[in-house]
């Protein structure tokens, strides 16, 4: 078991740091950063299922016999520049966040969200 | 690779000295005192290391693509890690970064 | 020689820990960053380990570039530090993910061996049919550009639409008019004064748009295709910006051709396959492009199709970071 | 097997460029640690090739020499936005 599934288990330990990361801190662009190091994670758990021992990159050349499968790598080629894209779209909303209440903080802009509604 | 195979151990030899510069140069990066000795360490490990291990390997290599694409690592690294280094330490400079000097803590 | 490369990735998977611990633990925003710039970096290596090479491109030229660049001028326009996570927070955050974890390793248990040839994945009939068949269907030697491109193109073209609808959203999220700012001018450093750096970066442009377009149209023969060189290209205007400030950046590409070229790749990509239903064949069926000879199709289809990813991926990226990068310190 | 010596090698100095990010102290030695810690991104890439035979795959370690680059450049044009204080104050950790 350890010495066939260690590699899934480190992954799943990297994983869990982006989780820990997302939930714990308050600050919306640590969060965008965990949430990277989690998406990260699981591209790794996803091309980890691809790869043969002895296997080479699935580009094919005279005299190679085994290469590891394309599809996870098809799949998590297209999922990093879509992750790159709403990672993006996620800092826009968070300046737009910071223009309305004048901070990052979560705590800090639930405060002023509440403050805004009493005064209104 | 029959006569080559000489040629193919002095490039591995080649590039494992340049491992070896690279390491040395880490260790700089560790243990120096301060950022502008630290900038010197880094700096001038990254050229020679890059330089020897990159020439290793075009000893090395199968065939002439791979020479080339070699050669454009090795120019491209030459132009880009001085310059990266060097803008750096100006900018460590303007920004009051200060020097270290004998007797005080590390840093 | 698999010990040695399980050796390396265990080391690569240490580091990749401790980078992780240490993002946590720095409050100075700007080393958090950098951090998670290396952090991708390792994340790339590892991917050439595991014999994904065409991501392992893609990783190196999001994670570790535009993505950090993105971040950095985020960290500009407002605060650099983060306040004191308070206590009661962090338990709970770190007894969730020690338990979400456990039940992860729990349910791995089920997992095929990591290599294995036998597992699932190796042994359904679509591997045959990727990496043997494609050979005669195709004739493309990199099997990720012909899954990509071809066997799931349908797939890459709904992935394409959602980088252009998050591009467009980044736009009008951003795009209101800035307010006068007369610090702007002081806060400015303009880079161009570093002079070594303004020779070597002119010197560099012409390879950096050169290497875009051969790993564009290299991506049938090796890793590469036009996710990469769309990257590529935008990280090309995004170092003028910096180097040039973004005034003059917005003068070689304004925002009216921004716009087109948005536009116009993922249009490519439909008319493409416009184009082969008109001739008889399904949507992105590239053999009704030249009934003839398919494989001549097939080509000519990826090519295009290649060509409008390149073009839109390019085109959001640089529009994304001209935008973030044209805001004043809002304060 | 040479190969494989000087990717430990490296490796190490990945590690020791990595310990020196940690610790900072200032921004400029994280900055630089990163940047080194990408050039030897590059040669680790291109020995991984030699390595696992398949030396055509360079094009990626070309593309993180230029990464690499415009990172620092990044850094160094940003981090000047915002008042020097933020730069300092990267020195206390929690």
């Amino acid at each position: 078991m350890i010495a066939t599934h260690y590699i899934y288990w480190l992954i799943i330990v990297l994983m869990m740091s982006g989780l820990y990361i997302v939930l714990s801190h308050g600050h919306l662009l640590k969060k965008l950063i965990g949430l990277n190091v989690f998406q990260a994670a699981v591209f790794l758990l996803y091309v980890s299922f691809g790869k043969v021992a002895g296997g080479t990159a699935p580009i094919v050349a005279p005299g190679i016999e085994t290469y590891s499968h394309p599809l996870p790598a098809v799949l998590v080629l297209t999922a990093i520049v879509v992750g790159m894209a709403t990672t993006s779209l996620g800092l826009a909303l968070a300046v737009r966040i910071f223009r309305e209440y004048g901070t990052l903080e979560e705590d800090e802009a639930i405060v002023a969200e509440a403050s805004e509604h009493t005064a209104a | 690779m029959t006569a080559p195979s000489l040629v193919g151990s002095a490039g591995g030899v080649l590039v494992l000295v340049g491992a070896l510069v690279t390491l040395s140069g880490g260790v700089g990066l560790l243990r120096m005192p301060d950022f502008y000795s630290r900038v010197h360490a880094a700096g001038l490990t990254d050229t020679a290391g890059v330089g020897l291990i990159a020439l290793g390997l075009i000893l090395r290599a199968p065939d002439w693509g791979v020479v080339v694409r070699l050669l454009f690592i090795l120019l491209f690294l030459l132009l880009t890690s001085p310059t990266a280094t060097h803008a750096l330490a100006q900018a460590a400079r303007r920004d009051g970064v200060r020097v270290w000097t004998d007797g005080e803590p590390r840093r | 020689m698999t010990s040695e490369i399980e050796l390396i990735s265990l080391v690569l998977f240490a580091i990749l820990v401790v980078t992780a611990i240490g993002i946590t633990r720095l409050r100075g925003l700007y080393g958090a960053v950098m951090l998670a710039a290396l952090f991708s970096l390792v994340i790339a290596c590892l991917f050439v380990v595991l014999d994904a090479v065409d991501v392992a491109f893609t990783e190196a030229a999001v994670g570790a570039g535009i993505s950090t660049v993105l971040m950095l001028t985020v960290l500009a326009l407002t605060r650099a530090r983060e306040a004191v996570t308070p206590r009661r927070r962090l338990w709970p955050a770190g007894i969730g993910s020690v338990l979400t974890g456990g039940l992860l390793i729990y349910g791995s248990q089920d997992l095929p061996a990591f290599g294995a040839r036998d597992s699932p994945v190796q042994r359904h009939p679509i591997t045959e049919a990727y990496l043997l068949e494609s050979q005669n269907d195709i004739g493309v030697p990199n099997t990720v550009t012909s899954v990509l491109a071809s066997y799931r193109g349908y797939d890459t073209f709904g992935e394409l639409a959602v980088i252009f609808t998050a591009g467009t959203a980044v736009l009008l999220l951003l795009s209101y008019v800035p307010r006068h700012d007369p610090d702007f001018e002081r806060r400015k450093l303009l880079l161009a004064d570093y002079r070594i750096l303004r020779v070597v970066s002119k010197i560099l442009f012409p390879f950096i748009f050169l290497f875009a377009l051969y790993v564009q149209f290299h991506g049938d023969y090796g890793p590469g295709g036009g996710f990469q060189a769309g990257v590529i290209f935008a990280s090309g205007f995004v170092l003028y910006g910096l180097v040039f400030g973004i005034d003059n950046a917005r003068r070689v590409v304004p925002r009216w051709l921004l716009r087109v070229l948005i536009s116009s790749g993922l249009l490519l990509y439909g008319g493409v396959g416009l184009t082969s239903m008109l001739l008889g064949g399904t949507f992105l069926d590239y053999d009704a492009l030249s009934p003839s000879h398919p494989v001549m199709g097939q080509h000519v289809g990826i090519l295009l199709v290649e060509l409008g990813v390149g073009i839109t991926v390019a085109g959001v990226m640089t529009a994304i970071f001209f935008v973030f990068a044209d805001r004043r310190v809002l304060q | 097997m040479l190969l494989v010596a000087a990717m430990i090698g490296i490796l190490t100095t990945m590690v020791l460029a990595l310990v020196r990010a940690l610790l900072g102290p200032t921004l400029y030695d994280r900055i630089l640690a990163v940047n080194m810690f990408g050039t030897k991104t590059v040669i680790f890439v291109a020995l991984i090739g030699f390595v696992m035979g398949r030396p055509q795959f360079l094009d990626i370690a070309l593309f993180y020499a230029l990464v690499n680059f415009v990172g620092t450049v990044a850094v160094l044009k940003l981090s000047h936005y915002r008042e020097l204080d933020a730069v300092r104050s990267e020195e206390d950790v929690r």
